[in-house]
This record gives structure tokens, C-alpha cells and sequence, in this order.
């Protein structure tokens, strides 16, 4: 198995790509976009994690498999976190059980 | 001359506890989960005893509710879910798919003294004290009110649950990268197929139940709040994590047993399991389908009643895989040459038992049914049929199949068969009675109890005592065989997998040459006429 | 017995036929283990998405009151270091020992220098009362109780991150040590290969950490 | 229910049936017998995954008809305020009767329950009503049922609930309507639990503020239940008890549109009973009904 391996060049580049995504998401934190702002982060982050991933993690030049291990963890993370707001995202409609509405603080102590 | 095995290839404690052979570490597992497999039928004993009166004068309420967390703490994590993959899987796995051993026998190795290790939190935490929150430990029961060993017990489950994650990264990569030459995906043994899928169950799953524990363990300490009404958090976020873990978990610990039972029915009516691709496909379905369901633990815990349906309806789909196999394991029987061996009274037992606890299942799926009989004795009845009638069944019946190539002996057919016997009357004596229990109203964790519910509970008690004696018999007998038992052939089933085609005891690297794989899985031709 | 080497070598392990064999068991075993982390920092991930949907407001003005420079910095700081890991397996690679040493160093020293600043800011929340817990105060927020939630989530997401980070340093000395004796060479740098997947995976969790914690609706909290 | 035991009995019989008879018809007559090689049937394989499919889609919509009827509670139900803490169970009728551990109601009449838990997670759990359902601090959970013959039946706390989990038990007395209605003028003469409310009311100077001529600081309470309120954020909620409580303990999380965030927080200050009482007060102030999913 011969391995390709990149220049440096590349990674400077890459890095380079990574820090001006951070000054970027920096900066469009101060600007009011509404719930877009969310939106604006996570895709920023997205694009990081994929440049620091395809890249620095050589998953462009890896076997199907880890892409499919790296697609498969994602997937599965995507179910927690979905599956689990299908109750936190609809509590409060559709009934008594949703009467129980995200009721905030109580009386313990 | 005596021939080197793995056995005799070193002696003295330090061979043991600093080997790396997955054999020799295979038996290790055995050793420690027999031993919690004991503490937890101690505590089961002491249950059933007491809930012979309903007025409740054994031990006292705090007594009872650490007998049944423990019971549930030792089974669940020290003892099912490592049973099937940690001990048969460790020792087999490698051999079924011809290698050496797993990809990283140190690793391995590793995992076993991180079982110990949680092990000993967890019967310090029973020794200090014990716990009594359950073996769910729903909060805020458990971070705010109990006062009982908590941490050290959430620790020990904790380490555990590295263990568990490591033996399931093992076997991922062992069965991908260590194959031999001629052994294609769909050579595979149903065995190595269904400790696969439990393997990706274990290494998505359990972290999620470790940082759950994290989090339980710094409300419990520093009052964080993630889990606390008190300053808005939610009781209920913690089951949907605990369950997204503990769900599958019930997978962990049954789709090993489904591999060990297509192996015992294809050896034992000398046909390849009908539908192999079908019953493959289905423990990976299986592995899949159950993270999808985890609320429909939560029906009537102020889950919202959309994501009840969702739950409910993905549930009845994780139904099907299971059904499939059970279909396929009865076609295999057909026109079979169908022998009466141990493992095979095992396996039918096990059939017999999960197809009750399997559609037991449809009921506490269905909304309007789970309603009533959620939290109540109809579970404990539905989740002992599947893991111990299921799961423990299918050990047995591996452990009954493997014995032979594991220790170079037979076991005593004539007591093998009716312990066999007295466990599959022992077992539903003692569980049929708590579907009655549970639909008449008997809510589960219920220390003193009405007392028209006394007579189904004297049954059974009556029934768990028949059981008792069928799990210490195999204790008995098997090691009595290590002795005396007759030297076994190398294939005494006349099974097909590679594990077969070496000596019992297997040498110290398994195979005197990296076996070849010519033949198509279960070709039962090609060992016609071997076995006794 | 044929087959397989009577006795290990350092560069294969008996269990194993060929090299290459070794090698691809090891990177999809760190990359599994990456699959566990990923699902472990997911259930912090869940309580966060849940609790910010419910508490946006107090979450934003919790998150407005962390250093968004400091945060920013740190960030540069570890993107840094995976550049210098990334060339420490870059010069592993071609078999270029002292480079390999070098690199390893920095990418160590950056690392401390990420705790060293996280070290900073939780003393700042120390001496602010940020701390969840009987003492936790916080002024800006009309409810205690979710803005203790913030911090808790807060500590509890860059505490596990920066426990993984202190373990990727101890990593990273046991490389340190080991290349400086040239143990690994241009045929065997299987163990740099795996730690740096470790260590870039470790800056991925960053690279989420810090929208969520220090920017998202920051221009809601002034 | 019969359905699924008619289903699952017919399965369950049918696969001991089929191995018995297999093993018996085809046991092992010679150590050397090689049975033919059969590798499986697609058709068949797709008869017996499409068939238990459909059967096991006919339970799930049956059981979500059942568990979607249960959650919208009728209009005209009686209410029940339940307060579960360890480990009794303390009710209140609207008309201030106070019970612990017992709850009398009239047959044939619908009974909603408003619930909620001082300490930990318990589970309101009737057999006989084939009802149960969890009672969580922080929160209210609703549940209801209709007795349709008198009697004496259990109430058991499901949820695993700490060391006298299995003491936490009661009972719950269905009576004909006249013996209810005895039963309630009985005892000791009780104010209604909105009297209690309005009590507390005067007691905490919420009426300083919330006056009902519409002329305080902050909005009248006349008519609120159950209505629509425009928040200052643009968002509108309805003013059901979740958010009456929240407004209680937590009044700045969601503010009237118009008014100031004037209100302190009675976080502490009143208890989870008092909370029911100043709910049932509002409530008796009129406004839409909010009961049982009129959202």
C-alpha cells in the first residue's frame, strides 16, 4: 500500500482556510441575523470540521469504510439528538400529556 | 507427549491475569460473570422469598429496594452483557473467522480488568451499603433523594460500560481486518454476524449512557441542575438519555444469543440456517431499528403524546427482524436430521421462550395497553422472558455446545438434558404468573402488596426455586466434567465452523496453519460423518 | 508453526499476517473510538439544543458574559496545533526524524497553551460566582436557575474537552519520548498516524464548542 | 386486547406446534444422515415478514386510538388537583374537600386530574381505570378517567419512589351520585379550593398589582384562563395552568405584551398546594375553559 502524502503547502493552506472561518463566525456573531445567526454558526462550523476532517484527518484519501464509520457516527448523533426532540419539540400541543407544558422551576427547596 | 494446548502453554496466576490469548481471557470473563451471575441470583432468591407474604416480614422496605436494585445492577451490567459476547464471542469470534486472535489482544485484555474493576465498585457499593434507586436510577430519586451508595455504584456501571465499548471496538475491527484468506462476508457464521451487530449497539450506544452517568454524578455532587426541576431542569431528559443507552442495551444482550441459537439449530438438524442472508441482515436490522425506539419507555412519563406515537409505531418495526428469525430457526427444523442433544434442548427452549417474551412485546408497544401495564409485574415478566429465558437459555446452550472445545471434555449428557428441563419449567413456573401479576394490577419494586396477589406470587416463588437448582446444576456438573468428563474429538457435533477443524483444547495460536476457507457456510457435506 | 513470527517484533504483532494488515486495524480502531466519542459529547450536545430551546434568553445573556476574544484566541491556538500535528505526521511520513520531534513539541506547547488560557477563564468564573453550585450567582439574568444551567453545561462541555486535551498531551510525550529514539521510521508511524486523529478529532469538538458556548446569540445578550 | 392475546397466543402456539412436530417427524435416525440443503425461499421469507408487518400496524393504530382518546379529558369533567411527595398522596376536590390517600367521586362522571410532585418521580397508577401516569416535580401532568361502576378500588404509586414506595398506596371510593353528594356535604365544612386561592391571593398582595378593574400595574386576571396572551416578545401563549405557574414562579420569563416586568418571583414563597389553590382561583375568575386539550 503506498501512501499519498500531501505537501505542506496544502496544510498551510488548509490552516489558513480554518482561521479565516474563525475571524469570520467571530465576527457575524455581533451582527443581529435573527435565528439565520444559529444558522451562520453551524455552517461555519461545519465547513471547519470538514476542512479539519478531509484534510488533516486524510479522510479524502481514506477506504470507503471510514467514510462510512465518519457518516454512520453522524447519523447516529443526528438520531439522539432528533428523536429525542420529536417530545421536547412538541410538549404543549395535542393533549393532556402535552398539557404538561415545559413548565420551568418548582418548589423543592 | 502431551500436545501443547492453550491450556498448558504456561501455569501460575501470572499466565492468567497477564495473557493476552482471547482464550485464556475468554475463561477469565467466564470466571467473573459466573461469580456476579451468583451474587445477582443471591439477591433474586432473597426477593422471591420475601414476596411469598404480602404483609412483607423478611427484610425490612429499605432492605428490599436494595435487593432489587442490586439484582438488577449485577445481572444487567456484570453479567448479561458481557455473557454472551465476552466469554463465547471472545473465545470463538477469532477462531469462527480463522485468526489468531482479536486485532488488539492487549486492548482485550484491558477490557476485562476494567470489568473487574467496575465490578469492584459495584460490590463495594453492595458491601458499604448498597443502592436503592433502581437499576434505572431515575432521578431526581437518585441525584437529590437517595441516600444510599449512588456514586460508587454509578462508577462501577460506568467502567464497566469502557469495558463493554472496548470488547465491541475489538470485535468491529477483528471481523473486519482479520478474516482468512477465503472467508467472504457471507461465510461468516450467524454467530460472528450477530456479535457484530451487537458490537456497533455497544460502541454507539454505551458512551451515551456514560456521559448520562457523568452527568447524574455532578448533579449528585456539585447540584449542577442538568436533571434538577428545582432550577429548570428536566427528570425526564435523563430517561431519554439512560434509555437511548439501556434500549438498545436489551439488544446487547439478546442478539448474541440469537447468533449462538442459529449456530446450535443449523449443527444440530445438519442444515444451513434457512434464509442465512435473511437472519444476517435481520440482527443488523436489529442493531439499526433499536435506537429508534427507546421512547416507548417513556409513555407515561409526560413524554409528549406525538413523540408516544412515533415511538410506538417505530417499535412495532424492531418486532419484525426478530419474528423473521424465529420463522427462519423453525424452517431450519424442517426435513432436518433434528438431534436431541443439550444445546439443541437449549435452543428449543430458548425459541419457546423468546416468542413469548418477543410478543409480550407487541402489547407494552402498544400505546394503549402499555398505559396499564407499564411499570407493573407484566414487564418484569415480559423482560425476564427475553433475557433470561432468552438470553441465558442461549448462554447455556453455547456454553453446553462450546464446553467440549473450550476444555478437551464432555459434559454428563444424562444431567446436561435435564437441566435443560428442570430451567425451562423452573423459568415459566416463575415468570408465566407475573404476566398474570402485572395485568391484574401488581405495580413492580413493591415490597409489601395486596393480598389477593399472594397466591400467582407463591407460584412464583415455588417456580424460582425449581429454577435455583437448574442453574446450580450446570455449576455442578461442568465442573465435574473438567475432571472426569470423557476427552472430547475435535468436532464432536459435526459442526462446520473453523473452530471445529482444530483440536479441543485448541493449540496456543489456534490454528497449527491459517486455515483456508473453500466451502460455503454450514455445508454440512464436506463433515459428513464426523462427530459422535 | 508457519505462518506467523515466532516472536514479536516490534513493528508486528503475532495476531497479524502483514504490515499493512497492523496498519488498518489501528486507524479503524481510533477512528471507532472517535464514533464513541462523538456519541459521548452528543449527550452534552442534546442537553444543550434542549435547554437553549427553552431558556434562549437567559442562555444568550449567560453566553454574552464569556470572553469572546479569549475564546477566539484559544481557537486560533488549537487550530495551530493540529496544523503542527498534521505536519509531525507529514515529516513521520518521510521519515524525517527531527522534524517529527520538533513538531510534536509545538504542537505539546500549544496544547498547554489552550489549557493555560481555559485555566484562566474558569478562574475568572470562579471569581464572578459563575461557579454552579450553592454560591452560583448571576447578575444579569432574571432566572438563577437556567443561567446555572448555562455554566453547568458550560463546564461540564469544555471540563470533558479539556480532560481529552490533557490526555492528548500525555499522548503526545509518549510520541515525543519514543521518536527521539527513533523508534518510528517512514515504514512504522502507525502510532503518530492514530494520535493525530485523536488530536484533530479533539479540535473538531472545539471547533462546535465554541459557537455554541461563546457566539451563538451573542448580539441578543448586549 | 383480545386481539393481541387472540395474535400472539396463535403465534406462540403455532412455532411450538411446527417444532415439535419437526422435531419429532424428522429427529435423527442415523449418526451419518445428510439432509438436503435448503438455503430458504424468498416468497416465503417475504410471506412471513409482510404478514406479522400488517398485523403489528392493525396494534399500533388500535392502541394510539385508545391512547389519544385518554388524552383529551371531556369539558364537563370534574377536577381533581393531586399533589403526590413521599409517599402519600394529597387531593383536593374543587370544592376544597381535602382527602390524603383517598379520593371519593360520583360514578359516571368524568374525573380530570391535575398532578404534581413535591420531591421525586411517582406515577398515579388505578388498575381498575386502566389509567397510570407519571407525576414529575417541576411540572404538571393531566390525566382522567370515568367510573362507570361504584365501588372501592386501588390507587398504587407506579414510579419507584424510595424506601415507602409500596406504602404509597390508597384507595379510591366510587359512590352513586347521591351517596356523593352526602359525602360531600359531610365532614367539616371546607371553603372551595378557589376561596382558598382567592385567600392567598389577598395574603401574597398579588391583588396590589392585579386589579380587576383592569386599573393596576399589571393585566387583570379576569377571564385570563384559558385565553389567548400576546407576549412582549411578539409570541403568543395560552394561558393554561403550566403557564399560570410559570408566571407565579418565574413571572420575567414570559411578560404581557404592555406591561412592565414589574412582578417579583414567588419562588419559595408559596407551596405546591397553594400554587393549585391560586390556579383554581384564576381559573374561577372565568375565561375559556382550558381543560383537557381544548388547545
Amino acid at each position: 500500500m503506498t501512501e499519498h502524502i500531501d505537501s505542506a503547502k496544502t496544510y498551510v493552506w488548509v490552516f489558513a482556510a480554518l482561521i479565516g472561518l474563525t475571524v469570520l463566525t467571530t465576527a457575524v456573531s455581533f451582527v443581529d441575523l435573527g435565528n439565520f445567526s444559529v444558522v451562520a454558526a453551524l455552517a461555519i462550523a461545519v465547513a471547519k470540521m470538514l476542512l479539519v476532517a478531509l484534510f488533516f484527518m486524510h479522510v479524502r484519501r481514506s477506504t470507503q469504510l471510514t467514510r462510512l464509520v465518519l457518516v454512520g457516527a453522524l447519523v447516529w448523533l443526528g438520531i439522539l439528538l432528533a428523536m429525542t426532540l420529536t417530545d421536547f419539540a412538541t410538549r404543549g400541543t395535542g393533549g393532556m400529556a402535552g398539557g404538561v407544558a415545559e413548565s420551568a422551576g418548582g418548589l423543592l427547596h | 507427549m502431551e500436545r501443547e494446548t492453550y491450556l498448558n502453554a504456561g501455569y501460575g496466576l501470572k499466565s492468567w491475569l497477564l495473557t493476552r490469548d482471547h482464550k485464556r481471557i475468554g475463561l477469565l470473563y467466564l470466571f467473573t460473570i459466573t461469580l456476579f451471575f451468583f451474587i445477582g441470583g443471591a439477591f433474586a432468591t432473597l426477593i422471591r422469598m420475601e414476596l411469598m407474604t404480602p404483609q412483607g416480614g423478611l427484610v425490612s422496605s429499605e432492605t428490599y429496594n436494595k435487593l432489587f436494585t442490586m439484582h438488577g445492577v449485577a445481572m444487567i451490567f456484570f453479567f448479561l452483557i458481557p455473557s454472551i459476547p465476552a466469554t463465547l464471542g471472545n473465545f470463538f469470534l477469532p477462531m469462527m473467522i480463522g485468526a489468531r486472535d482479536l486485532a488488539f489482544p492487549r486492548i482485550n485484555l484491558l477490557s476485562w480488568y476494567l470489568l473487574v474493576v467496575g465490578g469492584l465498585f459495584a460490590l463495594f457499593a453492595m458491601l458499604a451499603g448498597g443502592v436503592d434507586t433502581g437499576w434505572t436510577f431515575y432521578t431526581p430519586y437518585s441525584t437529590t433523594y437517595s441516600n444510599s451508595w449512588v456514586i460508587a455504584t454509578a462508577l462501577g456501571i460506568f467502567v464497566a460500560g469502557f469495558s463493554s465499548i472496548l470488547t465491541g471496538l475489538n470485535f468491529i475491527v477483528t471481523v473486519h481486518r482479520m478474516r482468512a484468506p477465503g472467508m467472504t462476508w457471507f461465510r461468516l457464521p450467524l454467530f460472528v454476524w450477530a456479535n457484530y451487530a451487537t458490537a456497533l449497539i455497544q460502541v454507539l450506544g454505551t458512551p451515551v449512557l456514560a456521559v448520562t452517568i457523568v452527568l447524574v454524578f455532578c448533579e449528585r455532587v456539585f447540584h449542577i441542575g442538568i436533571f434538577d426541576p428545582a432550577l429548570g431542569g428536566d427528570p425526564v431528559l435523563f430517561q431519554h438519555l439512560f434509555w437511548f443507552y439501556s434500549h438498545p442495551a436489551v439488544y446487547i444482550m439478546v442478539l448474541p444469543a440469537m447468533g449462538v441459537i442459529s449456530e446450535l439449530v443449523s449443527t444440530f438438524s445438519r442444515k444451513p440456517v434457512f434464509g442465512y442472508k435473511i437472519v444476517a441482515f435481520s440482527s443488523m436490522a436489529i442493531a439499526v431499528l433499536g435506537f429508534l425506539v427507546w421512547g416507548h419507555h417513556l409513555f407515561v412519563s409526560t413524554q409528549s403524546v406525538y413523540a408516544g406515537l412515533v415511538f410506538s409505531f417505530l417499535s412495532y418495526f424492531v418486532a419484525i427482524p426478530s419474528a423473521i428469525k424465529v420463522f427462519n430457526w423453525t424452517a431450519t427444523l424442517y426435513k432436518g436430521s433434528i438431534s436431541f442433544a443439550t444445546p439443541m434442548l437449549y435452543a428449543f427452549g430458548f425459541i419457546g421462550l423468546f416468542t413469548i417474551g418477543g410478543l409480550t412485546g407487541l402489547f407494552v408497544a402498544s400505546l394503549g395497553i402499555d398505559v396499564h401495564v407499564t411499570d407493573t409485574y407484566f414487564v418484569v415478566a415480559h423482560f425476564h422472558y427475553i433475557m433470561v429465558g432468552g438470553t441465558i437459555m442461549a448462554y447455556l446452550g453455547g456454553l453446553h455446545f462450546w464446553w467440549p472445545k473450550m476444555t478437551g471434555r464432555m459434559y454428563p449428557e444424562l444431567w446436561a438434558r435435564l437441566s435443560a428441563l428442570v430451567i425451562f419449567l423452573g423459568f415459566n413456573l416463575t415468570f408465566f404468573p407475573q404476566f398474570i401479576l402485572g395485568y391484574l394490577g401488581m405495580p413492580r419494586r413493591y415490597h409489601v402488596y395486596p393480598p389477593e396477589f399472594q397466591v400467582l406470587h407463591v407460584m412464583s416463588t415455588a417456580g424460582a426455586s425449581i429454577l435455583a437448582v437448574g442453574y446450580l446444576m450446570p455449576m455442578v456438573y461442568l465442573i465435574w466434567s473438567l475432571r472426569y468428563g470423557k476427552p472430547a474429538p475435535a468436532n464432536p457435533w459435526g459442526a462446520t465452523g473453523l473452530e471445529w477443524k482444530t483440536a479441543s483444547p485448541p493449540p496456543l495460536h489456534n490454528f497449527d496453519e491459517t486455515p483456508v476457507v473453500e466451502h460455503e457456510v454450514y455445508d454440512y457435506s464436506a463433515v459428513v460423518g464426523e462427530g459422535i | 508453526m508457519a505462518g506467523h513470527p515466532q516472536t514479536e517484533t516490534l513493528a508486528l504483532r503475532e495476531q497479524f499476517n502483514t504490515e499493512a494488515q497492523q496498519k488498518d486495524a489501528a486507524t479503524l480502531g481510533m477512528w471507532i473510538f472517535l464514533i464513541t466519542e462523538i456519541m459521548f459529547f452528543g449527550g452534552l450536545f442534546l442537553a444543550y439544543t434542549v435547554y437553549r430551546r427553552w431558556y434562549a434568553d437567559t442562555f444568550a445573556v449567560a453566553s454574552s458574559s464569556l470572553n469572546v476574544y479569549l475564546g477566539a484566541a484559544n481557537t486560533v491556538v488549537l487550530l495551530c496545533s493540529s496544523l503542527t500535528m498534521v505536519l509531525a505526521v507529514r515529516a513521520a511520513q518521510l521519515g524525517k526524524r527531527r522534524a517529527l520531534v520538533m513538531f510534536l513539541i509545538l504542537t505539546l506547547v500549544l496544547g498547554g497553551v489552550f489549557l493555560g488560557v481555559k485555566a484562566y477563564e474558569w478562574n475568572q468564573k470562579f471569581v464572578e460566582h459563575h461557579i454552579p453550585g450553592p454560591n452560583f450567582h448571576f447578575e444579569g439574568a432574571a432566572q438563577q436557575g437556567p443561567a446555572q444551567l448555562f455554566f453547568s453545561l458550560y463546564f461540564a462541555m469544555t471540563g470533558l474537552h479539556a480532560l481529552h486535551m490533557v490526555i492528548g498531551a500525555g499522548l503526545l510525550l509518549m510520541l515525543i519520548v519514543q521518536a527521539g529514539r527513533g523508534r518510528y521510521t517512514a515504514a512504522y508511524m502507525t502510532p503518530v498516524d492514530v494520535v493525530g486523529l485523536y488530536w484533530h478529532f479533539v479540535d473538531i469538538i472545539w471547533i462546535f464548542l465554541f459557537p455554541l458556548l461563546y457566539l451563538i446569540d451573542r448580539h441578543l445578550g448586549r | 386486547m383480545l386481539f393481541l392475546v387472540a395474535v400472539a397466543t396463535f403465534f406462540t402456539l403455532g412455532i411450538f406446534a411446527a417444532i415439535f412436530y419437526f422435531a419429532i417427524r424428522y429427529r435423527r435416525r442415523s449418526a451419518t444422515e445428510l439432509p438436503v440443503a435448503q438455503h430458504g425461499a424468498m416468497v416465503l421469507e417475504i410471506v412471513w415478514t409482510v404478514i406479522p408487518f400488517a398485523l403489528t400496524m392493525v396494534m399500533f393504530g388500535w392502541g394510539a386510538e385508545i391512547f389519544l382518546r385518554e388524552s383529551h379529558a371531556p369539558k364537563d369533567a370534574l377536577q381533581v388537583f393531586v399533589v403526590a411527595k413521599q409517599w402519600m398522596w394529597k387531593l383536593q376536590h374543587t370544592e376544597g374537600k381535602r382527602e390524603i390517600n383517598e379520593l371519593h367521586i360520583p360514578v359516571g362522571r368524568a374525573v380530570r386530574l391535575t398532578m404534581t410532585s413535591e420531591d421525586v418521580i411517582h406515577s398515579f397508577f388505578v388498575p381498575a381505570f386502566r389509567t397510570k401516569q407519571d407525576v414529575v416535580p417541576g411540572k404538571y401532568s393531566t390525566t382522567w378517567f370515568k367510573p362507570t361502576k361504584a365501588g372501592k378500588y386501588h390507587l398504587f404509586c407506579a414510579e419507584y419512589c424510595g424506601t415507602r414506595h409500596s406504602g404509597m398506596t390508597g384507595w379510591i371510593y366510587v359512590m352513586e351520585p347521591q351517596d356523593y353528594a352526602n359525602w360531600m356535604r359531610g365532614g367539616a365544612p371546607s371553603e372551595s379550593l378557589a376561596d382558598d386561592g382567592a385567600r392567598l391571593f389577598k395574603e401574597l398582595a398579588c391583588a396590589n398589582c392585579h386589579k380587576a378593574d383592569n386599573t393596576g400595574r399589571c393585566p387583570s386576571l379576569a377571564g385570563v384562563y384559558g385565553s389567548t396572551v400576546k407576549l412582549t416578545t411578539g409570541e403568543t401563549v395560552t394561558a393554561d395552568e403550566a403557564y399560570i405557574r410559570e408566571s407565579i414562579l418565574q413571572p420575567n420569563a414570559k411578560i404581557v405584551a404592555g406591561y412592565p416586568p414589574a412582578m417579583p418571583t414567588f419562588q419559595g414563597l408559596v407551596t405546591e398546594e397553594g400554587m393549585l389553590q391560586l390556579v383554581e382561583y384564576i381559573r374561577s375568575l372565568g375565561g375559556k375553559p382550558a381543560a383537557g386539550g381544548a388547545h
